[in-house]
């Protein structure tokens, strides 16, 4: 067994159980733990792939930054009892909830296999792209020539990102009915 | 760039305008009128300056990111115009509910942004951005009463299932990556020109999977479940735009997305037989379930939710005849701006009611409506027969068209489906005129009061629909003239 | 007269009238409204004489006036209009019955007058332009037009069940007109197909369609019969009827039962013989059939009625079995006759009707269970009403008899058997008009009436006078009923 | 299990899409069905790099950049709205939002 | 000529018409004497313009008159025409004739009544009815009388409307009659089938195919039957007593019920080519006659004994026609007019004199307090007897005569005829013996105060009583052709044996009824036909109606309801699935997307590689 099927399996598995046990776990925060997990799991498939900007963003923002948030939130929430809201559904829901995703994932999985070897559309091997200097100096070049129009419209999302935020985190004004 | 920068003037006036809405807000926080006149001038701005550009040719930017063309142009202008009609008309009911905040025009104007550029976008990456900017003011804006868990309650339903959805799209756009190498709608469509390529089961999942999600914003059934609710929760004004803009975006969307393949290609006869059976399921779908619940609804919001899904239904008519040699998409062109123009109306006069409780507009409020106020029971009426497809309103064109085109297409049997759909929801729709014009005051039955430019922008918009519904040939002559961009 | 301008005359006159209605005080309304639809009805007889009294057919078609206007070009469609010998009688018609309507009192002139009368006005308007349409997307829309007022009618100044009343009537004729639309496109897609060109006019597709293959044209066939049939009505589309009829204020009840039930004979002369004369053919007996069966089931229905109202009703649904007979034995002469009963038909129901009213203001009610006796008390509109009932019967000498005996003489060539069983129709309709003259005027009087019946009056002058017109045509029609067929 | 190739993690990416997509469909806690959201996500993103891969380019670690940022706006203004919810019922359990219905 | 005189009773009608609808308008009455008279002066000049017709008549038979152009429609076109000739020239002298005297009579008679004026225009109407009838040139005009009798008749009949039974009485007859009118019609499409023309004149000549010929005949007989109240259209005739006397004796003795005579004898030619449809006409006018003489003999009302008298008579016409002997059919009408004209107004006289008194076990002895009534009731009674000279005689032989010798004659016919012969004698002589002699079985007042009619009642009186003496001397008065005799009995054999007859049935009624005290007798209701009709018709028809209106209300309206339920019901199972947890929408939503992606996925691998 060499390394990539080895890192692949490794990987692959923790990503799986990893998001089984985000979803399954009952506490919000032993979910968000998992989902680090995952996250990190991630960025070691990433990595595999060869994608190592990739895999530091997903670190960073992924891990560092979204899951801070997600923690931050339920600290401040400060949900003491866990949920037990698995069992708040019925059991047909749940096994009817079960066979159709499963139904989904199988037709998916179908379609994946069937494209598992396209013909490449491009031709950036990982020859070539370390020529072209590295993974991430070929990514930023792209980022900043054709992507430009990407990259200007997240920035007006993240703004409206903001926007929203804080209207609705932000405490009442002195028009509005009660507050908190 | 001179020239990019002309072609790309009104989103940038737009763009522009957003920043500097926001700033002027900031400066002067105690007051929302100068947000409210900066979002106006800049919408003005903004549709004049499409409006103006409108017969400049196509072009696309930012390495075929997108495209500037007269659809996307004279999109975005529609989007300027449902902006203008209802900042001014949502103004009574914000101030109403103690809700009228600045915010409320940085959302509205970062809403119409990315409704812009989603139809103007060629590349399905930009195509995901340009939505989720659409939406997360969306949800924000649906949860905008935020005293009121109504309005909470919708926003987070509409964030969770929109959030899933986003994600299926996201997963559709990978697949049709995987499978042609590329997200831009030209690649796409030049790759699916190759015969070898018909068949290729993970072009036609990440292609399904893309149009789910606008499916979705559209509410077309069975993707339709969050619409009757999240209408119900958000503040009216929102819930018209909800039903405008985002529809009409996503609609235009969808039907681009329908043709990201070249589907006349020979070899993908049986790629467009499904595509025409699946449209023609989702066609009677929504139908059915639009127009039999609607007539079980009491309350005017999810009415109207219903209705807008029974809409769906007609506009799938309209994207089945698109799939034919020679149609274009005209019909449902013109079917949106009619749709448009009287659901401004509806929801602006439908923020003039004042129910008692918090239930919202109930049938129950309109009865003897007739008395307190005729003019505004004309109007209603008037609407409510555009919405009916009646004729001398421009209801009754739009219908008329997506009909004719569909019959000359052979989906006669389809057609009159739909015609017996549209009778039993004019059911729907006779029924508040019934009960305003035949029916006493209920002592239970809400006030009804707009200011002049609530009840300004209601007579804006049943001229548009009486107009429209006598002279139609010239909206109709210059939306046929337009391309679909592949 | 023979100019064009004639046929907007007609058209933009009673919009006119509309209009002015809006400045009339309240209380000048129904003068108003009777002087204006009597000098529309004038001008209207004025404009068509050309047509209507040549000598001959072929003369009269000297003065078929064409007009055509673009609209929606980018739709093909147009408006067309189109008058000629048909088309100038059912002018008439509405023109007079419209004035029958007017001449009514009640809530009407009461609550909202301008409302009714403007609405009055309004839906002469669009019979006339559903009459004179020769475009079929241009009848679409004055068929649609029609019920606008009519809903006013029934929902404003309704009885106590006017809103359920509203709806099946809406609905049910709303389910035929959307499908006859879908026909028209289906028909307009045909013509496309064939020619390239888009269009609505009658003259262009009947270039195409008629000879289209049968199997095709079998569908929109259904289409435009369905919505005829609702219109008219023919048994069983007449579920919507007898609610509507009993629910609305009289003046609803004239214009619904003389003249827009006149829609559906016109749209079946105009667009569904011409159009699909193959389709037509080889279910001609079926048709007939159906119209018998109308004429028998109606007749049979109104004999166990015992209420006035109703019991007109389903008199006319009988009666228009016959006119359908007349049109479904596809021959020139049974349209025409068709037409001449349609014509008799319009006249007497008015009338019956309007005497109905005059009986209702005096007794309270038109109950039919007990004998009221009220003809001692007033001669004049008793004998009004008998000579309606004489007419209704239709007795020769009056205008229905000369329509009632050619259509059954023009559908004996097509089948017999539907003939003979339509004409048992003629037996009924004795047996229910006389028991609703007697119940309403024979027997002892008194016996079931309102003590302060005796203190009103006898028809005032003025009904008198409209009671006077009604008779002279029904009697003249019956003596020269050839006027009223030059189609 | 010979040799490692790409479309393994295809197949990985769709099955954590569809766990994320079924704790969607099961959980009630609003804050774990936005974790859901985000399992899903990246089951996207690693689809998008794994297809990049096999087709010898970058657009999709490009769009992989993007999507993320998304990620992260949809996060905030979810849990804005939670914490929003969370103001007005005391609870993030999406049960208590089912008011709204026919 | 011919136009004036069916102008002068539509005169007659218009001005008494408007004038009463204006006297009653206004709340004053008419007189009586005033618009009798103007009523009788229009009869009369269009007595004497028949009789001008009559006396121009050319050599050639027939004379017609184009008024206007009634309708055209295709090849199809109908004039307004009047058609004299020998037939119809003496239906117009006995209708204008007759009905001139009973006009006269109805002066005085209807002098008390308040609607004298509404009787003289409904009479006046009747007569210009009558000769459009009998005159029209064409088969709708003979139908536009036809059916204008009939609304006479009802006006007439129900004359008295305050009384249900009087109103029910003529909506029978008009129903009834109706009936038959759906005959005539249909026979008119078969004829205009055949013919091309529903001038009479062309109609006469057209020769039908042999099944279409029979059914010709029948639809025809059938609107007879009707008319002339045959079996089984003849109930309404008794019922039709109820209008006043002098429309019995003009509209249901003289006239109105003999227009199935005339109308068969107008028809000949055609009716003659079917020898089924003669024979069924013979056949049920012999059962006709028969049976309704047996029901007479069981009435007690003066009137109703007439009544069915009546119908036995037209039944002896019928046979006449029925045989082919249509001229002897037509003579026994022109008697038959006279006879029973005189001996519905000396009824009329008598009730006149006992104020309303109709029962004949009430009567008796009147021949003192009335003379100028007994003498010439007299008359009639032995002209409807058959008492030679007397006009019945004459006719009635005839007809026994023809029934027996034509071809389509038979023994049986013979027999049944003079059955009913020997059963008028009886009926008509219990009535004459009741009526007139005897002692008075009314109160006491009653006979006192019995008075004979003044002049204008008796003077008809008289003229029709020398008519009926002297009518049957003018022999036939109609030349058609005659059925050739295939059975050679000398006519006086008959004659003896007819006279013989009605001796017979005089002689058993006489001493039956003239012995001493006479027990009143209850009309009796021999073979119940009103009842078992009106159960049988009335309840049929009434049953079929509401088996419709079963249908209306539980199928038509209940589908109609049902198909609102299934909207809302379907309505209401589509929006259980919204319950508001945006999970389970989520789910709902990914099954409707496995079911589409599925579908979609196999559609584009065409179930091939999928």
């Amino acid at each position: 067994m060499d390394f990539p099927v080895l890192a692949f399996s490794v990987f692959s598995t923790i990503a799986i159980l990893g998001s089984l046990l985000v979803i399954f776990k009952k506490n919000p925060v032993s979910s968000a733990f998992a989902l680090v997990l995952v996250f990190f799991a991630f960025a070691g498939l990433y990595a595999l792939l060869g994608a190592h900007l990739v895999a530091a963003l997903q670190i960073l923002v992924y891990a560092g930054a979204i899951m801070v948030l997600f923690v931050f939130v339920i600290m401040l929430l400060n949900q003491d009892e866990p949920v037990h809201d698995l069992e708040a559904t019925g059991v047909i829901y749940r096994v009817v909830a079960a066979l159709s995703v499963a139904a989904l994932g199988a037709v998916l999985i179908r379609a994946v296999l069937s494209g598992k070897s396209p013909v490449p559309a491009g031709s950036l091997t990982d020859e070539k792209i370390a020529s072209l200097g590295g993974n991430m100096k070929a990514i930023s070049e792209q980022l900043f020539t054709d992507r430009i129009f990407h990259f200007e419209l997240t920035s007006f999302l993240l703004l409206g990102a903001i926007v929203a935020t804080v209207t609705l985190a932000k405490r009442k004004s002195s028009g509005e009915e009660g507050g908190v | 760039m001179n020239e990019v920068i002309q072609t790309l003037m009104p989103w940038l006036i737009l763009a522009a305008g957003i920043l500097v809405t926001l700033l002027v807000s900031v400066i002067r926080v105690e007051s929302k009128r100068p947000a409210q006149f900066s979002a106006l001038a800049t919408l003005i701005l903004t549709g004049t300056s499409a409006i103006q550009t409108l017969a400049l040719p196509g072009e696309a930017v930012f390495a075929g990111s997108i495209e500037i063309s007269s659809l996307s142009r004279i999109l975005l202008a529609l989007f300027s115009l449902i902006g203008i009609l209802f900042i001014m008309g949502g103004d009574r009911y914000l101030t109403k509910e103690r809700i009228h905040l600045s915010d409320y025009y940085h959302l509205l104007l970062i809403m119409i942004l990315g409704a812009g550029v989603m139809v103007a976008a060629k590349d399905l990456v930009v195509l995901f951005i340009a939505l989720e900017v659409m939406s997360l003011p969306a949800y924000t804006l649906a949860g905008f009463r935020r005293s009121d868990s109504r309005s909470n309650e919708a926003a987070i339903k509409y964030f969770v299932l929109g959030g899933a959805v986003g994600a299926v799209f996201l997963l559709g756009a990978a697949f049709i990556f995987g499978a042609t190498g590329s997200t831009q709608f030209p690649a796409i469509y030049a790759w699916s020109r190759q015969p070898a390529t018909a068949g290729n089961l993970l072009f036609a999942a990440g292609h399904f999977l893309v149009l789910v999600a606008f499916l979705f914003k559209v509410a077309a059934a069975p993707f339709h479940f969050w619409k009757p609710d999240v209408y119900e929760g958000a503040p009216t004004p929102v819930t018209g735009v909800m039903s405008t803009l985002v529809a009409v975006a996503s609609f235009v969307t969808l039907v681009r997305l329908v043709h990201l393949p070249a589907l006349d290609t020979s070899g993908w006869e049986s790629y467009l037989s499904a595509v025409k059976g699946t449209v023609r399921a989702l066609a009677v779908i929504s139908l059915l379930v639009g127009s039999l619940v609607i007539i079980t609804q009491k309350n005017l919001k999810r009415l109207f939710a219903y209705s807008s899904i029974s809409q769906s239904g007609y506009l799938m008519l309209g994207v089945l005849a698109s799939l034919n040699p020679g149609q274009g998409i005209s019909q449902v062109l013109v079917y949106l701006f009619g749709y448009v123009f009287a659901a401004v109306g509806l929801f602006v006069l439908l923020a003039q009611s004042e129910p008692r409780g918090d239930t919202g507009v109930e049938l129950v409020d309109l009865t003897g409506l007739v008395k307190k106020s005729p003019l505004r029971t004309a109007l209603w009426s008037v609407l409510l027969f555009s919405m009916a497809g009646m004729p001398f309103t421009v209801g009754f064109f739009t219908k008329y068209f997506i009909f004719l085109s569909s019959v000359g297409t052979g989906e006669a049997p389809l057609v009159i489906l739909a015609a017996l759909c549209a009778v039993v929801s004019a059911y729907a729709y006779l029924r508040p005129i019934g009960l305003m014009v035949m029916r006493e005051a209920d002592p239970g039955a809400a006030q009804w009061s707009g200011g002049f430019w609530s009840q300004f922008v209601v007579i804006v918009s049943v001229i548009l629909v009486v107009f429209l519904g006598l002279m139609p040939n010239a909206m109709i002559q210059y939306l046929k003239g337009i391309p679909l961009i592949h | 007269m023979e100019t064009s301008s004639s046929l907007s005359f007609l058209l933009t006159i009673p919009l006119l009238a509309m209009v002015i209605s809006w400045v009339i005080p309240k209380a000048l309304q129904r003068l108003y409204a009777i002087f204006g639809s009597a000098l529309i009805l004038g001008l209207t007889v004025y404009e068509t004489a050309g047509i209507l009294f040549s000598a001959t057919s072929e003369a009269a078609k000297v003065f078929f006036v064409d007009q055509r206007l673009e609209w929606v070009s980018e739709l093909g469609m147009s408006v067309g209009f189109r008058l000629d010998g048909v088309s100038a009688w059912f002018l008439i018609l509405s023109a007079l019955t419209t004035l029958v309507a007017f001449s009514t009192r009640g809530s009407w002139y009461r609550k909202q007058p301008r409302l009714f009368v403007s609405m009055g006005f309004f839906l002469l308007f669009a019979l006339n332009s559903a009459f004179l349409a020769t475009d079929l997307i241009t009848f679409y829309l004055s068929y649609e037009a029609v019920f606008i007022p009519m809903i006013f009618m029934v929902g404003v100044w309704g009885e106590n069940q006017k809103a359920s009343a509203v709806f099946r009537f809406f609905l049910m004729s709303f389910a035929g007109s959307i499908l006859m639309l879908v026909a028209m496109f289906q028909i307009m897609s045909m013509h496309h197909a064939a020619t390239g060109q888009w269009s609505s006019h009658l003259a262009d597709i009947m270039k195409v369609v008629p000879n289209a293959p049968v199997e095709s044209l079998l569908w929109p066939c259904v289409g435009f019969f369905l919505a005829f049939a609702i219109k008219v009505p023919l048994v069983p589309f007449h579920g919507w009827l007898k609610e509507v009829y009993v629910n609305a204020p009289m003046p609803g009840t004239i214009w619904m039962s003389a003249i827009l039930s006149k829609l559906g004979v016109v749209g079946v002369i105009r667009f569904v013989i011409p159009l699909f004369p193959a389709v037509i053919k080889e279910y001609q007996g079926p048709l007939l059939a159906v119209s018998a069966v109308s004429v028998i089931y109606a007749a049979l229905l109104a004999i166990r009625s015992s209420e006035g109202k109703t019991l007109l009703a389903y008199s006319s649904i009988s009666h228009l079995g016959f006119v359908m007979l007349g049109l479904f034995s596809l021959s020139a002469e049974g349209s025409n006759a068709g037409v001449l009963l349609s014509v008799g038909h319009a006249v007497t129901s008015a009338m019956l009707f309007f005497l109905l009213h005059q009986v209702e203001e005096r007794s309270g009610n038109v109950d039919l269970s007990t004998s009221k006796g009220l003809a001692s008390n007033y001669p004049t509109l008793f004998s009004g009403l008998f000579i309606a009932v004489l007419a209704s019967v239709s007795l020769p000498g009056t205008l229905n008899f000369g329509g009632e005996f050619l259509v059954l003489l023009n559908a004996y060539r097509a089948s017999a058997l539907c003939t003979i069983l339509a004409a048992t129709g003629v037996i009924l309709g004795a047996v229910y008009m006389l028991r609703f003259f007697q119940k309403l005027g024979l027997g002892t009087p008194g016996s079931a009436n309102h003590a302060d019946v005796a203190l009103k009056k006898d028809l005032s002058f003025a009904d008198l006078l409209m009671v006077i017109l009604l008779v002279g045509i029904v009697i003249y029609g019956g003596i020269n009923p050839g006027i009223f067929m030059k189609g | 299990m010979t040799a490692f190739e790409p479309w393994m993690l295809l197949v990985v990416s769709v099955v954590v899409f569809c766990i994320g997509l079924l704790g969607l469909i099961l959980r009630k806690n609003l804050i774990v069905m936005l974790m859901s959201i985000e399992l899903m996500l990246n089951a996207v993103n690693l689809c998008f790099v794994t297809f990049s891969k096999m087709h010898q380019l970058l657009d999709g670690h490009l769009t992989v950049l993007f999507v993320m940022t998304v990620a992260a706006a949809e996060s905030a203004v979810g849990l804005g709205l939670v914490i929003a919810m969370f103001r007005n019922l005391r609870s993030v359990d999406s049960d208590q939002i089912q008011l709204l219905r026919d | 000529m011919i136009t004036s005189m069916i102008l002068f009773p539509l005169a007659g009608f218009i001005i008494n018409g408007f004038w009463t609808l204006w006297a009653a308008r206004n709340g004053s009455r008419v007189s009586s004497r005033v618009s009798g008279a103007i009523a009788t002066s229009a009869m009369l000049a269009a007595f004497v313009s028949a009789w001008l017709a009559r006396s121009q008549l050319p050599a050639s038979g027939s004379t017609e008159v184009e008024i206007f152009r009634w309708f055209t429609l295709g090849s199809l076109s109908v004039d307004f025409k009047l058609r004299l000739d020998a037939l119809s020239s003496l239906f117009t002298l006995v209708i204008t004739g007759v009905g001139a005297l009973i006009h006269l009579y109805s002066v005085s008679y209807m002098e008390e009544d308040e609607g004298a004026g509404k009787y003289f225009a409904y009479l006046n109407l009747f007569c210009f009815m009558m000769l459009n009838l009998v005159l029209g040139g064409t088969l709708p005009q003979v139908f536009l009388g036809w059916e204008g009798v009939g609304l006479a008749s009802y006006l007439l009949i129900g004359f008295w409307y305050r009384e249900e039974a009087n109103v029910s009485a003529g909506q029978k007859a008009f129903v009834m009659n109706r009936i038959g009118d759906l005959g005539f019609l249909i026979a008119m499409f078969i004829g205009y089938k055949y013919s091309g023309s529903l001038d009479l004149a062309t109609i006469e000549k057209v020769v039908l195919p042999a099944g279409v010929g029979t059914s010709f005949v029948l639809l025809v007989f059938l609107a007879c039957t009707g008319k002339s109240a045959q079996i089984p259209l003849f109930t309404w005739l008794p019922d039709a007593m109820a209008g006043p006397t002098p429309v019995s004796a003009l509209i249901h003795a003289a006239t109105m019920v003999t227009s199935g005579v005339y109308l068969l004898a107008r028809l000949s030619p055609v009716i003659s080519q079917s020898t089924t449809g003669m024979t069924v006409i013979a056949g049920i006018g012999a059962a006709t006659a028969l049976i309704t003489a047996i029901i007479a003999c069981f009435q007690s009302d003066i009137k109703k004994v007439l009544a069915y008298s009546t119908v036995s008579q037209l039944g002896f016409m019928f046979v006449a026609c029925g045989v082919g002997a249509f001229g002897a059919g037509v003579f026994h009408v022109m008697t038959h007019a006279f006879f029973k004209a005189l001996l519905f107004l000396g009824a009329g006289s008598v009730i006149h004199g006992l104020h309303g008194e109709q029962d004949i076990f009430k009567m008796g002895g009147l021949k003192k307090k009335l003379p100028v009534t007994f003498w010439t009731f007299t008359a009639g009674w032995a002209a409807i007897l058959g008492m030679p000279p007397f006009s019945g005689f004459f006719s009635k032989d005839e007809i026994l005569h023809q029934a027996l010798v034509s071809g389509s004659g038979s023994v049986i016919l013979f027999s049944v005829l003079l059955i009913a012969a020997t059963l008028t004698a009886f009926y008509m002589t219990r009535l004459y013996w009741l009526v007139f002699f005897g002692g008075p079985r009314m109160d006491k007042s009653k006979f006192d105060h019995a008075h004979e009619s003044p002049v204008a009642m008796a003077l008809p009186l008289v003229v029709l009583g020398l008519l009926s003496l002297a009518g049957g001397f003018a022999g036939e008065p109609v030349h058609l052709p005659h059925p050739e005799a295939v059975r050679s009995t000398p006519a006086w054999i008959i004659m003896v044996v007819s006279v013989l007859a009605a001796a017979v049935g005089a002689t058993i009624a006489y001493r039956r009824y003239s012995a001493g005290a006479v027990s009143p007798e209850a009309a009796r209701d021999v073979f119940r036909i009103d009842s078992i009709y009106s159960s049988l018709f009335g309840g049929g028809l009434k049953a079929t109606a509401s088996a419709t209106q079963w249908l209306e209300e539980r199928v038509v309206q209940g589908l109609i309801r049902l198909v609102a339920a299934i909207t809302d019901l379907s309505g209401n199972m589509i929006r259980v699935l919204q319950v508001g947890s945006a999970q389970a929408y989520l789910l709902m939503m990914i099954i409707g997307l496995v079911v589409m992606v599925i579908y979609f996925l196999k559609g584009v691998a065409q179930y091939g590689n999928f």
